[in-house]
């Protein structure tokens, strides 16, 4: 893997970072139970294990930078700033949830806070994202664009036509993979004759990247460097995240032998939220007891959101069809 | 007979056909080792291997390219998209090449690929996962569309499709692919364009497409008890449409419903109605309605996705309606 | 009145609009310096620079799904296909991200995104570059679908598509974007759904779409020399369709033929026909009729070309038959 | 440029190249001047320049291997075998084209020769050249499976899909990127964040390779060795060959400003056609008189053909829509 740039991470900075890892961890753990009690109508594909990611990314962005993303969105839309309440709700169906329950878990849409959508369909996010870029250098601003999306998404030609497009454009985008290794059961050293991501910068010509992305410190650095390139005009930058979803590729799926338990193990080892948390007491920018603080506050939090989301009341049958258009015809 | 799901029973023709074929294989994801999403393909690996159970990258339009290239030089390929929502990737690959391959080599190349795929509302799927699409490849000229009703109709109609020299849809429903069907062990064909008279009525005419079927054939018997005979056709394939028999069964009933789950502008009820009230409108006694799906995307809470499909009631109701007229 | 192009008419309707609103820009290939294969953007460039003038790479889907993320963000994009046929490739990006986000988002994100191409066969083109495919965005939820007939309405219309908070399909047929017409030097709008009645008559209503419009009125003429009132209507728009004045026509002349030049089954002619035989099922005097081209993809030779699509003479005995009803 | 690599030449394969050369060349001047005095129909893009791409290629290939090409692809149907005869009358609208007439300049189908056919979108004939190395190969042959295409089509996502997938499954397949710098008017350079094509071979794992796709036998030397790679199992090879069109994107279009004349005048000093007659020359493979009866020859060959193609049937406006489908819907 490359070096990791150096980028400053105050000891408050670090601190957030564990909290905001957290919110997804725990939220993601309080979906896994509530799939498993019934209270998910459709798929719920969970980010467990890949925390580090959205969260050392987001940590560099605005609510009006864009973020887009694609199934596995939980994470992203969390670190993003949607509340967990929100995105629980969501995924119970509920009018409070953040697509007033027409999402679920695979559409996730909170542009109030720069959460652009996520998509069932993988590839739009990249173009997204590079339009978001567009608009953003179009209208002279700073912002930026950012997609997230994983390894299966590379060998799609929307990974070649967006990452060309914002380097030949010079867009501010962020493109972020996600590579944990397998598109739901297919590998990626079986579906791509190149088994990095990070390594492609080359043959398109921008700025490419690959990091550990289970070190959210690591991710921290190389998102803090491609965001101010590309809020400075500098820009796209390709990322590479190594990482492992350490649950199945949606919940209830069954394993199906394409992965060892020995494989899954060894990345459980390296769990990013645990690792952080181990790198904040050792390096004494916390003690004990303000980790077990943190640990605590988010635990009401998600038990609060999950309160919310089952308390709230059903969208009404009679709005289905509202929002087809923005207008009437005749307007 | 033995009952069996309409899966398996599309997975009986496809490993008979296998079996008999070596140029067939398989491309898709997960259909592999493990056996396919929707088990489309479950133990297949293990007999054919993986040049015919070919696992692929989330490449849609390169590996429909890809197939039809394939077809072009000799062999049979199969794309199983698993949801067939992913096809619209591959829509330039379907309709700028695929369909029109035939035709531009004066006949000179085949286009032998079947391509499938699950279809359909249902399991808070929500809009990415629940499209049919099919009227847009009736539209398109040099496709047949294969929408099975039951485990059946699925046998026979797959043994068609993999013998077809044409490029073939064949779209499996969400709600019915688990469905079990008395299904006979032998292999069968069911020829494309034939319609089946689900069941016999006299006083209005009901097509139903698909899930469509069972949901129709539901709201009659609640219809019969009011006194009402209603004959419910499935045609089965809507490319090619069985005009003869829906226009056989309008002459004898004088009323037309159609009921489909899909989108209703120039969808498959539309194409219907326009055909009867041109080659039957003196058959006609009373307007001809259309049931379909809301215009809209799919919505994934319950509450909102039962509120844009047809069902029992709206069904039973749109035939009082027309009865009434 | 001044009489320009149809084509001139929609580049001052753009460019007006790009001179008030510098959100909105325009990518597509050979639409920067070039101004545009179909001239389409010409003189453009040098009044409004590289950034709202973008010239793409060969990346249809690509720079569809760019625009779509554009609009979410506070732009207003026009993509400009030169030839519509080349749209196939952003299927995806149109049907499941395009017309969906503003359901998707509850209405707190507009999708102001312009889609415009050449569209129909003639001039040999053959089946690469002669598509239309309006059907099909018909179909589909949450597009606005413009086929104008003339200069003065493509200038109208265009002012009412770039101003559109939903995406929408503006179609210029290749066998019309070349004609003259009177248009008014200021800036109009023709609002969306409001069918132009180009013909007043008594006996039939055709409605005609697009480039039949003008063939049909021709045919009228030569009709009108054998003592037959034809009414022809241009809906203008195919979605929405405006029905109230259709069916206000067939209400007076009890008959009804569609012309339209794109494919039959499913298409523009069964949706008309099928809610006239729905809800003007009592003043249908006849079978309402449809005249399409042929159902294939176009083939390039002339005489071949010219077999398949409808003309004068068959407009013409399509409404002697129908009359002789 | 890469190194030529080294693959046999005999004299007599020389000269073969040379008439092939030729062939094209003669049959693209006949086009134009046909297009001139209102003969084609539709669009006419000639291949002037670049002939030695499809020449030096095609000179490997056996009739059963397969072919696919893009909009400009009269100089890769004449390379497979097409009768010059048969393109012509298929450009004239005539039954006896290729086509029988539904074609035209965009659309050539010829399978007797392997010729499978030519496309007015631009990027599926690499798909299906993998499609037909997928058959191939399914088939337990020696075949190969061609694409020709223009760098416009390398910024297209089936470029991406198509490499991806040949390599990933070692397919006999030769990718060929004729680079003649623009896609219409728009330049390469500014279309993509890499100018090169033939050194993206890493991103994706394929062997590639960057010729001078005016010099026939380095082009044929290049093509060897990837068709070699190919029949014994080795799987695919991206080839690109510099080239330039000297004529316009297509007949009758006005050159528009986009390159400066001084651009297409250093071209054709480097005309494909007159370097090998030169270097057989030069190198004594054949004397003057030699040559001139091979120029003599195809002069006869092509004026031939334009005549016949002038004196051909119409094709039957009521067979237009013959072979949409292969059977009747109820067999
Ligand atoms: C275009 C498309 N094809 C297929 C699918 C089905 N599908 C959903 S998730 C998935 C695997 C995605 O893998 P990856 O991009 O690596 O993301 P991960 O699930 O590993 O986070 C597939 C194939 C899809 N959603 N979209
Ligand atoms: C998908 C698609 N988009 C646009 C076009 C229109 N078009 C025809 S040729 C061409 C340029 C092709 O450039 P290149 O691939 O470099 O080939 P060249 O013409 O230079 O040989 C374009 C844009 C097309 N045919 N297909
Ligand atoms: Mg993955
Ligand atoms: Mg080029």
């Amino acid at each position: 893997m490359a070096d990791t740039p150096t980028i400053p991470l105050s000891d408050e900075a670090a601190l957030s970072l564990y909290r905001k890892l957290l919110i997804v961890r725990r939220s993601e753990e309080q979906l896994a139970r509530s799939y498993a009690a019934g209270l998910i109508h459709g798929a719920c594909h969970t980010y467990v294990g890949e925390e580090a990611i959205a969260v050392g990314v987001c940590a560099h962005l605005r609510p009006d930078d864009a973020v887009f993303s694609t199934h596995r969105g939980h994470g992203h839309a969390l670190a993003k700033g949607v509340p967990p309440s929100e995105l629980i709700a969501e995924l119970y169906g509920r009018a409070t949830g953040c697509s007033r329950g027409r999402g679920g878990s695979m559409h996730l849409f909170a542009p109030e806070v720069g959460m652009m959508g996520t998509s069932g369909i993988v590839g739009p996010c990249i173009l997204q994202a590079t339009g978001a870029g567009y608009s953003f250098k179009l209208l002279k601003t700073d912002r930026v664009g950012v997609a997230f999306f994983g390894d299966g998404a590379v060998n799609n030609g929307a990974f070649h036509e967006g990452v060309n497009l914002a380097t030949i454009w010079d867009l501010p985008v962020i493109f972020v993979c996600e590579n944990n290794q397998y598109a739901t059961e297919v590998p990626f050293a079986y579906s791509s004759g190149n088994p990095d991501v990070g390594n492609r910068g080359p043959a398109y010509g921008l700025p490419s990247v690959i990091v550990d992305g289970n070190d959210v410190r690591a991710v921290y650095a190389a998102a803090g460097e491609a965001v101010a390139r590309a809020r400075s005009g500098g820009g796209p930058t390709l990322i590479e995240g190594k990482t492992y979803r350490t649950r199945a590729h949606a919940e209830g799926m069954r394993e199906g032998g394409y992965r060892t338990q020995a494989e899954i193990d060894s990345w459980k080892v390296r769990d990013p939220v645990l690792l952080h948390r181990q790198w904040l007491l050792d390096e004494e920018i916390a003690g004990e007891s303000q980790v077990i603080a943190i640990e605590t506050e988010v635990q009401s939090i998600i038990e609060a959101a999950a309160e919310f989301a089952k308390n709230s009341p059903w969208p009404d049958g009679m709005t289905a069809t509202d929002h087809v258009f923005s207008e009437a015809p005749h307007a | 007979m033995r009952e069996i799901t309409f899966m398996e029973a599309t997975r009986e023709a496809l490993a008979a056909a296998m079996q008999a074929d070596p140029t067939i294989f398989v491309v898709g994801e997960g259909i592999g080792v493990r056996g396919g999403n929707f088990a489309t393909t479950l133990g297949l690996y293990e007999r054919f291997g993986p040049e015919r159970l070919r696992d692929t990258p989330i490449s849609e339009r390169g590996f429909v390219g890809m197939c039809c290239g394939a077809a072009m030089t000799g062999t049979r390929p199969i794309v199983d998209f698993m949801f067939l929502d992913f096809i619209l990737d591959a829509m330039g690959e379907l309709i700028n090449q695929i369909s029109k391959i035939q035709y531009m080599s004066s006949g000179r190349l085949k286009m032998p690929i079947l391509l499938r795929g699950c279809i359909g509302i249902g399991h808070a799927a929500a809009t990415h996962h629940s499209g049919s699409y099919y009227p847009i490849f009736t539209h398109i000229p040099g496709f047949r569309v294969v929408v099975p009703s039951n485990a059946y109709d699925a046998k026979g109609l797959f043994a068609t499709a993999i013998r077809s020299d044409d490029p073939v849809l064949f779209l499996e429903h969400k709600s019915l692919i688990f469905n079990k069907g008395p299904v006979p062990e032998e292999d069968y064909a069911i020829p494309f364009g034939q319609a089946r008279i689900a069941r016999e009525g006299t006083d209005c005419t009901v097509v139903a497409i698909g899930s469509m079927v069972g949901k129709t054939l539901d709201a009659c018997g609640q219809l019969a008890a009011e006194g009402v005979s209603i004959e419910v056709i499935d045609p089965r394939t809507v490319a090619p449409l069985d005009m003869e028999t829906i226009l056989a069964s309008v002459h004898k009933t004088g009323r037309l419903l159609v009921v489909d789950e899909t989108f209703q502008p120039c969808g498959i009820g539309a194409e219907i109605a326009a055909q009867v009230v041109d080659r039957g409108f003196d058959d006609l006694d009373a307007p001809i309605r259309r049931l379909n799906g809301a215009h809209a995307p799919t919505p994934y809470s319950p509450p909102l996705e039962s509120a844009i499909v047809p069902n029992l009631q709206s069904i039973a109701q749109s035939i009082r309606d027309l009865l009434a007229e």
